[in-house]
């Protein structure tokens, strides 16, 4: 039975009977870009796609229908659209700043790709500190959206990129509170090693109700990271029209716009990584017959499936909230998830060291 | 209170006061310079207690003009229409925004339409006309847009 | 614009919201000085859709004006009309049939119910809840279909002439309204759902926006803005007009003068609303819609004033007659504007997030306020 | 006391929100409650109500013949100037004089459809139609002549 781990197998053994060490790393560098790059496009799609049909059917409408089947093409139509569109830099911006800006929180995205376990022995680096290097990473983005909104050299925009940064890392803190007591209970930062450690059981189920208290503030925290209604402050349409990207226009608010969906991505990625388990497939105790059959679904599935569901409930939660206002944001930060992260982490850490857990 | 017991209670007030008759609410007429004690009286005196002034116009009587103000209690629900007439060439006429704060928009719209100089107005400055607006005051009898008012 | 607002000191944000701008609803332009996200200041700048309908109206006859008043509050057209055509009625000592005034009492209430279930719509999506709003045009929806087959349109009906109204009811009419109110008390419960009981959205409304009974009566505010601070100032009850000191309803009243208060209002002013329509709805009489006319309507020399309630507040028309065909001045006394003018006293101090929430529960319709 | 009071409002919090949850999943779910009309698809099948004011038209029957005397009531009735009548003296058998119309001129762009000129007509000739498509590529094509090419009026119409 073929999959990505066997893929990429038979291909790096062939490359390496074909060409010599160093060109056969090129290529698989230059595979590897591709592949990210496509990963990209085909993730903004299809959750654009995802977006607008979760969004039309809780709006009781049909949503997009036109394009293509079903309306598939249409977030195809929008990318065509958006990159014929001129993309205007406005006068007396920042130019290298504003034109800059878009580019970094592209790569603050593709960074975060690598230490992600898309299926079993299949990740682009077995990164030793996975979970820190992700959590050290996705504070990047913060710079890119503080400097469009400096650079765009307007209010509004200014307004939002503050907003952006107190929310950014306020709320870095209590996701990381929330990593941490997985870390804490698995010991590892290899991304791998937390999927592993899942084998018997994901984490949801086997860590009683402090990791289901880390799990809600975790979702909470990512919701609020990557600016996602209701804690889409630094672009609130009603109050700041469009905050950090007021002024940017076609392609290059397409990247903010794409990085925004690959953010949620691999936000959700890494909650399906620590908390369901990743590509681990669903296991109930000694159900042999059960479990046979779970294991006959590829494990990319099971990755994607899960994280596909945590993205849904990101969704779902900025169809359903009205937006807080940034005091309320911050106290709920300060006065609500620190505190409670921070007294689950100690339930958590007891927990590790008396092994109740199964 | 009744229009006739608002009547004589306002004749004591003020006794230089003309009564117009007809509608539904007594009508009374004062001299501008009067106006600005008799608002004061007529909001501050429990008796009368004209807390809510809900309309506030003026009209062009091509020889004249002639402020209009309505005034109502919330207390005691009775409705009072204070005129005063002034020169059409020295329109002026004391505030009231500071007792009625609802005044200070309604006065900076008749100040742009018809012209009315608000004496010790906190803000008198154009409110729906576009910045810089020269010439008529729209709202009189007299002007005349040969390109945006369409003759029928 | 900085050298104008004189008071500014060094590191004030001076901000134009509109007259482009989402929450705004229209082309209201406001511009705002801050203190980081504090609001120290808010100015409106009117008048990007003045038409100077005053002006218009003095060269239009008695029949006519009214339908320049449906561009007035598009929202609430039904109820300006009807404003009209009680003053003319007024003048003329024009009797209205019995049956005319059950249909003008049932439409202004039917009014009056779609345009909270737009601003409630409107209001949610400020706030950054999309969802409801489109919940809320489903049943606004049902009402637009009810206008469009009584009265031929769905947004400005004009159904109201002087001494009646224009047709019959559609024999559709009552069956449709009685659907839509099945409708109504079905969904109104998940409006409680998504919005009002909603924690996120109790937050952003309470103590937001809170202005005193005596500075709301001050700024000359009126409907649910001054109902929310519990002055009592319903028009239909203090000074009755038509059927309303006939049927029996709630004047709705909170005490908070908040923006959570105002929008309690609202929501609670539909359900009086809908007890309003079940009292009239089986209760039409027989007999005709309109009074016999003249022709030609002249108002008799003098000044008249009539006063309705809106759904935004007291709606007030001035006319001075000569006796003419026309009248020689005509003045409208809009909610929106005197609601407006207190926006400024309620934000000074609070957010711009709360500004959004002030204006949403203002229901500020722009057209209304500009005239 | 604090601990407890803060913990049942992080509790009625989440029940609040759960609530609002509850009822978007039961819309995102229950797909026979969409409401969305596809437009131009549905033309054949839309019907608008007998009463629509869409424009003003002029019925005329078999024969080319219309109802209008002329008597500019229509005119006269309309708040905007949006009806232009255009009358000729029509010389009958008998060689007397008739005023008729030649044209009447309706400027849609600018009628409100309040319906006056309808209720003005003594002779019922014009009539509102419940057509509601009126974007054109030219706003000339919005001045309209509503009277048939050749058109007279019908016998009997005074």
């Amino acid at each position: 039975m073929w999959s990505f781990s066997n893929i990429a197998d038979t291909l790096h053994t062939w490359l390496h009977n074909t060409f010599n060490a160093t060109l056969a790393k090129f290529v698989e560098m230059v595979l590897v870009g591709v592949c990210v790059i496509s990963l990209f496009a085909v993730l903004g799609l299809v959750l654009v796609m995802m977006e607008r049909k979760v969004s039309a059917w809780m709006q009781i409408r049909l949503g997009p229908n036109r394009v293509g089947p079903k309306g598939m093409m249409q977030s195809m139509a929008d990318t065509l659209k958006l990159l014929v569109k001129e993309s205007m830099t406005p006068d007396g911006a920042d130019k290298f700043l504003f034109n800059l800006a878009p580019y970094i929180a592209m790569m603050v995205a593709m960074l975060l790709m690598a230490p992600i376990a898309f299926a079993r022995n299949f990740m682009m680096w077995n990164l030793n500190i996975g979970v820190l290097y992700v959590s050290a990473i996705s504070s990047v983005s913060v710079i890119s959206i503080l400097m469009a909104g400096w650079a765009s050299n307007n209010k509004y925009s200014l307004l939002g990129a503050m907003r952006s940064g107190a929310q950014i890392v306020s709320y870095e803190l209590s996701a990381g509170l929330a990593i941490l007591s997985i870390v804490v209970l698995t010991g590892t930062l290899n991304m791998n090693e937390i999927v592993l450690s899942q084998a018997d059981g994901w984490w949801i189920f086997k860590g009683h109700i402090p990791v289901i208290i880390s799990f809600i503030i975790f979702i909470i925290a990512v919701t609020a990271e990557t600016n996602r209604a209701p804690f889409d402050l630094a672009e609130a349409e009603s109050e700041l029209t469009a905050g950090f990207h007021t002024e940017y226009s076609g392609m290059k608010f397409a990247l903010f716009f794409l990085a925004e969906y690959v953010n949620v991505f691999i936000v959700c990625a890494i909650g399906a990584t620590l908390f369901l388990g990743g590509w681990m497939p669903f296991h109930i105790g000694h159900w042999d017959g059960f479990n046979r059959i779970m294991d006959l679904i590829p494990s990319s599935l099971w990755f994607f499936g899960k994280t596909f569901f945590l993205i849904f409930l990101i969704m779902w939660f900025r169809w359903t909230f009205p937006r807080l206002r940034i005091d309320q944001l911050l106290n709920l930060e300060w006065k609500y998830l620190l505190p409670i992260g921070m007294f689950n982490l100690l339930l958590v850490t007891a927990m590790a060291i008396l092994g109740w857990y199964f | 209170m009744n229009n006739e017991e608002l009547k004589t209670a306002i004749t004591t007030l003020l006794p230089t006061g003309v009564f117009e008759e007809g509608g539904d609410w007594l009508n009374v007429l004062l001299e501008p310079s009067d106006w600005l004690p008799f608002a004061l009286q007529l909001r501050h005196q429990e008796a009368h207690y004209f807390d809510y002034m809900f309309c506030l116009t003026c009209i062009d009587w091509k020889t004249h003009l002639t402020m209009v103000y309505h005034l109502s209690s919330t207390k005691y629900r009775h409705n009072l229409v204070v005129k005063a007439n002034l020169d059409k060439a020295k329109p002026d006429i004391e505030t009231v925004s500071h007792i009625w704060r609802t005044a200070e928009f309604h006065e900076r719209e008749v100040y742009e339409m018809f012209g009315v100089n608000f004496v010790h107005h906190p803000d008198l400055r154009l409110l729906i006309l576009p910045d810089g607006w020269e010439g008529k005051n729209p709202l009189r009898k007299d002007f005349d847009d040969p390109v945006n008012m369409i003759k029928l | 614009m900085v050298e104008e607002l004189g008071s500014n000191t060094e590191g004030d944000l001076i901000i134009n919201v509109g007259p482009q701008h989402p929450a705004t609803h229209g082309v209201l332009h406001l511009v705002i000085t801050l203190n980081g996200e504090t609001i120290k200041k808010v100015e409106p700048h009117l008048g990007y859709i003045h038409r100077s309908i005053e002006k218009m109206c003095e060269s239009l006859t008695y029949r006519q004006f009214i339908y320049v008043t449906s561009r007035m509050d598009y929202l609430s057209s039904h109820i300006n009309n009807h404003a009209c055509a009680l003053i003319v009625e007024k003048g003329m000592q024009i009797e209205v049939p019995p049956r005319a005034q059950v249909i003008r009492v049932l439409m202004d209430e039917l009014t009056r119910i779609a345009s909270h279930e737009l601003w409630w719509g409107a209001m949610a999506m400020d706030l950054g809840a999309f969802t409801p709003f489109f919940h809320a045009f489903r049943e606004r929806e049902a009402i637009n279909e009810i206008m469009e087959e009584t009265c031929g349109a769905r947004l400005t009906m004009n159904y109201m002439v002087p001494g009646g109204v224009l047709e019959d009811l559609h024999p559709d009419f009552q069956r449709k309204v009685k659907e839509f109110i099945t409708l109504y008390k079905r969904k109104i419960a998940e409006y409680d759902d998504m919005v009002t009981g909603n924690i996120i959205f109790q937050n952003r409304m309470k103590g937001v926006g809170v202005i005193s009974a005596a500075d709301a009566i001050s700024y000359g505010c009126s409907g649910p803005t001054l109902r929310g601070c519990g002055v009592s100032c319903d028009i239909r009850k203090i000074y009755p007009y038509e059927l309303y000191d006939k049927i029996e309803f709630d004047e709705v009243l909170e005490t908070a003068g908040d923006s959570f208060a105002r929008y309690m209002v609202r929501i609670r002013e539909m359900n009086q609303s809908i007890r309003i329509i079940e009292q009239l709805i089986d209760n039409i009489p027989e007999g005709d819609v309109q009074a016999k006319t003249k022709a030609v309507l002249k108002l008799p020399k003098g000044e008249f004033y009539q006063r309705v309630e809106t759904a935004r507040g007291e709606f007030g028309i001035f006319i001075v007659s000569e006796g003419g065909t026309n009248p020689y001045r005509i003045k409208f006394r809009s909610p929106g504007f005197s609601n407006l003018s207190a926006l400024d006293h309620m934000a000074r101090g609070s957010k711009i997030g709360d500004l959004v929430a002030m204006m949403g529960t203002l229901d500020l319709v722009i057209p209304d306020i500009d005239r | 006391m604090f601990i407890v009071n803060y913990i049942k409002d992080v509790f009625t919090a989440l029940k609040s929100l759960a609530i609002g949850l509850r009822r978007t999943l039961f819309y995102f779910t229950h797909h026979n409650e969409i409401i969305t009309e596809q437009y131009p698809d549905n033309r054949a099948t839309l019907r608008l109500a007998d009463r629509f004011k869409g424009e003003v038209v002029m019925p005329h029957d078999a024969n080319n013949e219309h109802r209008c005397t002329g008597c500019t009531a229509c005119e006269l009735a309309c708040p905007n100037g949006t009806i232009k009548v255009v009358t000729k003296f029509d010389i009958t058998p008998e060689g007397k004089k008739k005023k008729a119309i030649d044209k009447l001129v309706y400027h849609l762009e600018l009628c409100t459809m309040c319906n006056l000129c309808i209720t003005a007509c003594p002779s019922d000739a014009i009539k509102m139609a419940q057509t509601f498509e009126h974007s054109v590529y030219d706003r000339s094509q919005f001045t309209k002549v509503l009277n048939n090419e050749g058109s007279k009026i019908m016998e009997g119409v005074e």
